[in-house]
């Protein structure tokens, strides 16, 4: 169909990069970091390329690449894109360059590092494209390693902590999606092949203990309450290029494999469990906020907003509406662009002031006006305003979810008072009021925002405006697909 | 009438087993290794008898690979011992535990 | 607004949008290049000419309007802008219309506005963030008239959603003083509790209609069965209670006084705050249909009314004398909306819409007129340090006292037109005790601005001696001067009788007003009604006089004072509302979180998941012994195994 | 009859030897004890016609690898002596109980399994008029020549290796 491999090539254009920064001596920081933003942006422009080759009237997987991997157990390597994993890839390749250009200043292992970033880009990636089981998986457990290093040699004081309890939460939750993925296996006909598996006609009974094997999984990823505590400290404690992924990216994959994989492989389940997931969604949201607001340590508070936010997301994919379904997508790479952006700032704020305590912290609006100015926009954006892209994926979610689960979605309508409360209170504490900072080199400290961190910034706060006022390419792109998902589940209804 | 094939298995399972309590119940590295080298050369005996058996070279063959096996196998164990003796001045192999949790 | 055009032959002419986009793109422009354009009047001048141009545009709009024939339903121009979001069903587009009730807010918004801003280009002539000062009026102006041209329900909560933004933004302008931040995040949060409210309001909305098109929904609004016929209308209701700041959520406005004065007048008195009554009175067709959200609506206005003015009375500083009154006003039309639902009266909407236009007039005036006040005192704000202004403020004073008899409804002033419209139409309904509350807080109205006339222009100076009062610049005292005129003769321009333009405009949205015989419910005629209002505020304006400009005014306050100091404290202080608030949900919602974060998440949850990482660790500590490094009792174990096999399969073969 | 006389007689000596090389308390006497096993499993080889495994038996086990042993031996303090006390509690008597109950296992299986293969060809050899040693040559360059020369690797990794391991450090 496709005379050039642009997924693989976009998939591989970061490990090449890597491969190729292995081999540079080691005191060439600057062509190191400049070698990894290439290939990053190399990865960027093909992930772009696929979004203009894509086609927004097919639902299903398209610039699909299928070589046989282990022949004699059926797997093979198989990807493709569709309208929900397309803007996941997007959203990996845009996020990863600005990681790269926000860890300029990253001084320990300039080497090691950047490998690291690029190797787990790959491996990113590779989750959202794969359509292969075991595929997926070797991705799924790839990307940990790296992650892992990231916490665990350049994160904060806790890291060590912090880097263990992400790895072997996620890990355990994976066995039993591993287990689960055999089990499948052999019901499924001996084949990991995605598109054969889909509608495999298993018996109800087993989908439930499949559904809840892969449900041990994602529901660790997203993470649903209350599997969720190893999120605070890992992004807390890694450095601000890992937390921008972390919460950019790494959450999304568990309820971007819900919407892959657990729905449309076990509908039964899907159908019986959805209720479940919305009200699971729901404490989320309304537990995450809760606690945010009382968080002493910035960072940590944008932390505990993923819990909230990403609730959002299971909700409108526990309503199993297809606009609830649209809505939870378009915020995935909404929570993607903000709260990814409010972790850059963050990161920059901690390498003036050294501190990320919010009560050390006062007035800095004062001397960093633009930096307040841009703070507050993503802070908006977080918070739902309309206008930004928030807005748009969260009335989508609720209204869809109203539907089938009008309760759920009331008392996740005040999820949006929350996120009001715990950022506008946050930005009074750190932004405004009076300065309480030494007079000494106030001004070297505090400089405003730079040109580089303007040119990592930019494109996000563009992307947030772009998205609030005009959502329609990602929906008519994101719908066709989910429609295909839910139809699919729906259909099965009994 | 020849000897029944049984009875040479016997005698190997016996040497095997001889071999293994050895290895138990000695605390000389060296003499653990000579049980060692008396077990596979049971299994020697083993591969012969059945190779009659068979009526084929295959169980030849294997034990020839399992010579070069063994001699492979002595030459570097009996360089560790000696490297170990070296150290510790002992070849009891219960003062040897040190890799361990 | 990325695609302004109009697509596809839609009856809305193509600069439609460009009312809400100039000004918009104005904030863009002031707030990306706030540097460049920061010098001197420019940002002033840049802005006022954005929201200067909006005003021609809807003017054009308004002639257009006019000029159009058919029937009075269909005298609209209505269309989409371009399609916003579009996912499972729903359709949403950034649909616009004009109609009467539309014409008459854009009107206000941009003819008030553009007086404002360039108000503000004195008031705001020595502050060092002039450019983003009028980046955020434009953002606030282009919100609002997104706000009232929307023909969409989430159109219309973009725009509710922005302005409380824009309020946020222009409350804590001065961010570095830290009442200014809270009061600027309180405000936000309040109104977010109302939009919350709103929000759920719309979903079930959708979720009853399939859209939230204006036409449709209302159309069919009468389709509604059983609890969702009230639920609907309270749901919008409690948006609308807290963008306009009626009990109880309105504690954000008195707060609100900490942003810059044309803020005030422009946010928090003409435009913002009446978006409740506004949105009331365009969704009224829901209010219609239940009885209970009718009679909510009048009995929160009129409560708010007389609250709010028995607070207004005892506060010293000039500008929350001025919110008080806001809210206690707002208390007014939101009264008339719900009598007017309630009763299916078209003369109550017209007369709500017509107080908020009056409204609008003379408390811009009077807010622009504090402003200016403080403008000559060097920002003070208590009156009791003022008096005798009048003398060295003589055309800030002359306005002001213009915008005072007009709230006081002294004829032929516009206040008059309208209070009387909203007092008289509540009493000719028959709703009696409502009348008998708007009529208690029409008095105090009468007090407390008198008050506050006599305290700041009249009397002796009380300010200290190195303030040397002056006029503010023409800039400034030039729209109070538009102001005033507008406040002195629009109430007969508009709405003389009831068959003045007002009533007339608005026939097409609301009914046609049927000249039924009035049952007069103490046999009052209308004039003597009238009579009755104007007698309550000559009666409050001489109690005033009394207390605060009369000889012995002194000791007879005194004497209040001493016997009435309890009761005086609690009700200046809003009747410790705040206090209330904060012991009933700040507490106990900090509390919960301190709870859920400290003890439960950290103890409960991640002690769960550390205690069995710990357990682990402990058992494995005790398993790792096993290894004990001796080679002996490792092939032993292995001989154990093996054995244990080999009985195994000795067992299985037989 | 010959044939079983060879047979008791090697198999006693094989099975004694063994039991000796386990039992006593000196190292060299242990590895004499072991060659001498050695041998007898030779004569057990050559009577089944295994005369090229019968000829290695000799040449590398009881010759190369016991020389090897006994070098060993000597080099480590030949005079040691293991003593009594078993430290490992318990070991001795559950090392001798495991091998009691192997014995019984293996004498139960030896005598009640036949494998119905009564009459083989005494002192066997390939069916072919080649002699043993032929073919097994053929066998092991033809059909196993990669893995043969795989051996070789083998041999030289552990030879290498034995040197590292062995040789002493040069710094002072």
């Amino acid at each position: 169909m496709n005379s050039i491999p642009l997924l693989t090539l976009t998939l591989f254009a970061p490990l090449a990069g890597a491969a190729l920064i292995a081999f540079t001596p080691k005191d060439a920081g600057k062509a190191v970091r400049l070698i990894a933003f290439a290939a990053s942006l190399g990865s960027f422009v093909g992930s772009i390329g696929v979004l203009l080759i894509f086609d927004s009237a097919e639902a299903g997987f398209q610039l699909v690449e299928k070589v046989n991997w282990i022949p004699s157990s059926g797997a093979s390597y198989h990807v493709g894109v569709d309208g929900i994993s397309l803007w996941m890839i997007l959203l990996t390749t845009f996020l990863t360059p600005i990681s790269i250009l926000a860890s300029w200043n990253v001084a320990k292992k300039v080497k090691a590092f950047h490998i690291v970033i690029l190797i787990l880009e790959t491996g990113m990636l590779g989750v959202f494209m794969a359509l292969d089981l075991l595929l997926f998986y070797v991705f799924w457990e790839g990307m940990l390693i790296p992650m892992y290093f990231m916490i665990g040699i350049w994160g904060y004081e806790r890291r060590i902590y912090a880097a263990v309890k992400f790895f072997v939460y996620t890990l355990a939750g994976s066995l039993v999606m591993l287990v689960a993925i055999a089990v499948l296996y052999f019901i499924g006909g001996r084949t990991f092949d995605l598109t054969e598996l889909y509608g495999a006609g298993i018996p109800a009974g087993t989908q439930y203990w499949l559904f809840a094997g892969f449900f041990a999984s994602f529901a660790i990823k997203v993470p649903i309450f209350p599997f969720h505590t190893w999120l605070p400290d890992a992004h807390t404690e890694a450095p601000t290029a890992g937390s921008v992924l972390l919460a950019g990216v790494l959450l999304k994959m568990g309820t971007y494999g819900f919407l892959r994989f657990s729905i449309p492989l076990f509908p039964d389940a899907g159908i019986r469990f959805a209720p479940w997931l919305a009200v699971l969604g729901v404490i989320g949201i309304i537990y995450g906020g809760v606690v945010s607001i009382v968080q002493r340590d910035l960072k940590r508070l944008v932390a505990y907003s993923s819990v909230s936010h990403l609730g959002f997301v299971l909700l409108g994919i526990g309503a199993l509406t297809v606009m609830g379904t649209t809505g939870s997508v378009l915020q995935m790479v909404n929570h993607g662009l903000s709260t990814g952006a409010l972790f850059l700032l963050v990161g920059m704020l901690y390498e003036r002031a050294h501190t990320r305590k919010i009560a050390d912290l006062s007035g800095v609006n004062r001397m960093m006006p633009v930096f307040g100015g841009i703070f507050l926009f993503v802070a908006l954006s977080s918070l739902g305003l309309p206008g930004l892209n928030g807005f748009v994926g969260e009335f989508l979610i609720l209204n869809g979810a109203f539907g089938p689960i009008p309760l759920l979605s009331i008392i996740g309508a005040f999820g949006i008072l929350l996120s009001a409360i715990y950022l506008l209170w946050a930005y009074e504490r750190v932004f405004t009021g009076e300065e309480r900072l030494p007079e000494g080199d106030r001004r070297s400290i505090w400089r405003d925002v730079g040109r580089r961190e303007m040119a990592l910034l930019a494109p996000l706060l563009v992307a947030i405006l772009f998205i609030g006022i005009y959502p329609k390419p990602l929906l008519e792109r994101i719908e066709p697909s989910v429609q295909r998902v839910i139809e699919s589940v729906q259909g099965n209804r009994r | 009438m020849s000897v029944p094939a049984e009875w040479y298995l016997l005698v190997s399972a016996l040497l095997f087993i001889t071999g293994t309590v050895g290895v138990l119940i000695r605390r000389n590295v060296i003499v653990m290794f000579m049980c060692i080298e008396l077990m596979l050369n049971a299994v020697n005996l083993t591969f012969v008898t059945f190779d009659r058996m068979m009526g084929g070279l295959a169980g030849q063959i294997a034990v020839f690979f399992v010579l070069v096996v063994a001699a492979a196998e002595v030459v570097v164990g009996l360089a560790i011992i000696v490297s170990i003796f070296r150290r510790r001045a002992s070849t009891d192999a219960d003062q040897v535990s040190l890799l361990k949790w | 607004m990325v695609r302004l055009a109009a697509q596809g032959g839609t009856e809305l002419p193509g600069y439609i949008p460009l009312i809400p986009f100039f000004p918009m793109a104005g904030a863009l422009l002031l707030l990306l290049f706030r540097r460049s354009i920061g010098r001197g009047r420019w940002a002033g001048i840049v802005a006022s000419s954005v929201i200067g141009s909006s005003f021609v545009l809807t003017l054009m709009a308004v002639g257009n309007l006019m000029t159009m024939t058919g029937a009075p339903e269909e005298r609209t121009l209505s269309g989409p802008a371009y399609e916003w979001i579009a996912a499972g069903g729903l359709n949403v587009a950034m649909t616009f219309k004009v109609d009467a009730l539309t014409a008459v807010m854009l009107l206000i918004v941009t003819g008030v506005g553009t007086l404002i801003h360039v108000y503000s280009i004195g008031y705001m002539e020595h502050d060092e963030r002039k450019a983003t000062y009028f980046g955020y009026l434009n953002l606030f102006a282009g919100s609002m008239l997104l706000l009232v041209l929307a023909n969409n329900f989430l159109v219309l909560y973009v725009g509710w959603e922005l302005v409380g933004l824009c309020s946020y933004l222009l409350i804590s302008f001065w961010y570095f003083k830290p009442e200014a931040a809270a009061a600027g995040k309180k405000a936000f949060l309040v109104n977010r509790i109302g939009d919350v409210g709103f929000l759920i309001g719309i979903l079930l909305i959708y979720a009853h209609f399939g859209t939230l098109d204006f036409d449709e929904v209302f159309a069919r609004a009468t389709e509604l069965q059983g609890a969702i016929v009230t639920a609907i209308p309270l749901l919008l209701f409690v948006g609308a209670v807290g963008k306009s700041a009626q009990v109880p959520l309105h504690v954000w406005l008195p707060d609100a006084m900490e942003g810059p004065t044309p803020v005030s007048a422009l946010i928090h008195a003409a435009t913002m705050v009446t978006a409740g009554v506004y949105m009331v009175a365009r969704t009224h067709v829901f209010f219609e249909a239940s009885h209970t959200a009718a009679l909510t609506v009048a009995t929160i206005g009129a409560v708010t009314a007389l609250f709010a003015a028995t607070v207004a009375c005892l506060q010293d500083d000039i500008k929350r004398v001025l919110a008080y009154s806001t809210i206690s006003q707002l208390g007014f039309m939101f009264l008339a909306v719900g009598v007017g639902a309630l009763s299916h009266s078209p003369v109550a909407y017209a007369a709500a819409i017509f107080h908020l236009v009056t409204h609008a007039f003379f408390k811009a005036l009077l807010f622009l007129g504090a402003g200016s006040v403080m403008h000559a005192l060097e920002g003070e704000t208590n009156m009791k340090k003022m008096g005798g202004l009048i003398k060295t403020l003589p055309r800030t004073g002359w306005t002001f006292i213009v915008g005072w008899l007009a709230i006081l409804g002294i004829p032929p002033l516009s206040g008059f037109f309208s209070k009387d419209a909203i007092l008289v139409s509540t009493y000719e309904e028959g709703w009696f005790l409502l009348w008998l509350i708007a009529s208690a807080a029409a008095l105090l109205t009468a007090f407390y601005m008198s008050r506050q006339v006599f305290l700041v222009f009249f009397g002796k100076s009380r300010s200290s001696e190195d303030v040397h009062p002056h006029e503010s610049p023409s800039i400034m005292t030039g729209p109070l001067v538009v102001l005033a005129g507008l406040a002195a003769i629009s109430g007969m321009w508009l709405g003389l009788t009831h068959a003045g333009p007002i009533f007339r405009l608005l026939e097409p949205l609301f009914g046609v007003h049927e000249e039924a015989g009035t049952e007069a419910f103490l046999g009052i005629p209308e004039a003597g009604l009238v009579m009755i209002a104007v007698a309550l505020s000559v009666l409050g304006m001489f109690l005033a006089w009394r207390l605060y400009l009369a000889r012995g005014g002194e000791e007879r306050r005194a004497a209040l004072q001493e016997r009435w100091s309890g009761l005086a404290s609690f009700v200046r202080s809003g009747y410790r509302l705040d206090a209330l608030y904060g012991a009933l949900f700040v507490w106990p919602g900090k509390t919960i979180a301190n709870v859920a974060a400290y003890a439960f998440d950290v103890r409960v949850i991640d002690g769960a998941v550390n205690g069995l990482a710990v357990s682990i660790g402990r058992s494995a500590e005790g398993v790792r012994r096993v290894q004990s490094g001796l080679v002996r009792r490792y092939v032993m174990a292995m001989l154990t195994g093996a054995v244990v096999l080999l009985a195994l399969f000795i067992a299985r073969a037989n | 009859m010959i044939d079983a006389s060879v047979f008791l007689l090697a198999a006693a000596l094989a099975l004694g030897s063994g039991v000796a090389m386990v039992l006593v308390r000196n190292a060299v006497h242990a590895a004499l004890f072991l060659v001498a096993s050695q041998l007898a499993l030779a004569v057990l080889f050559l009577i089944q016609g295994a005369f090229f495994i019968a000829a290695l038996q000799i040449i590398v086990y009881a010759g190369a690898i016991m020389v090897l042993f006994v070098f060993v031996v000597m080099l480590l303090g030949v005079d040691k002596r293991e003593s009594l006390i078993e430290p490992l509690r318990f070991q001795r008597e559950i090392g001798v109980g495991l091998g009691v109950l192997l014995i019984v296992a293996a004498l139960y299986l030896g005598v009640g399994t036949s494998f119905a293969v009564a009459d083989l060809p005494d002192s066997a050899g390939p069916r072919s008029t080649e002699g043993n040693v032929e073919a097994v040559a053929r066998e092991l360059f033809t059909h196993w020549a990669l893995p043969f020369e795989i051996t070789s690797v083998l041999l030289i990794v552990a030879v290498v290796g034995t040197m590292v391991l062995a040789k002493r450090r040069l710094r002072s």
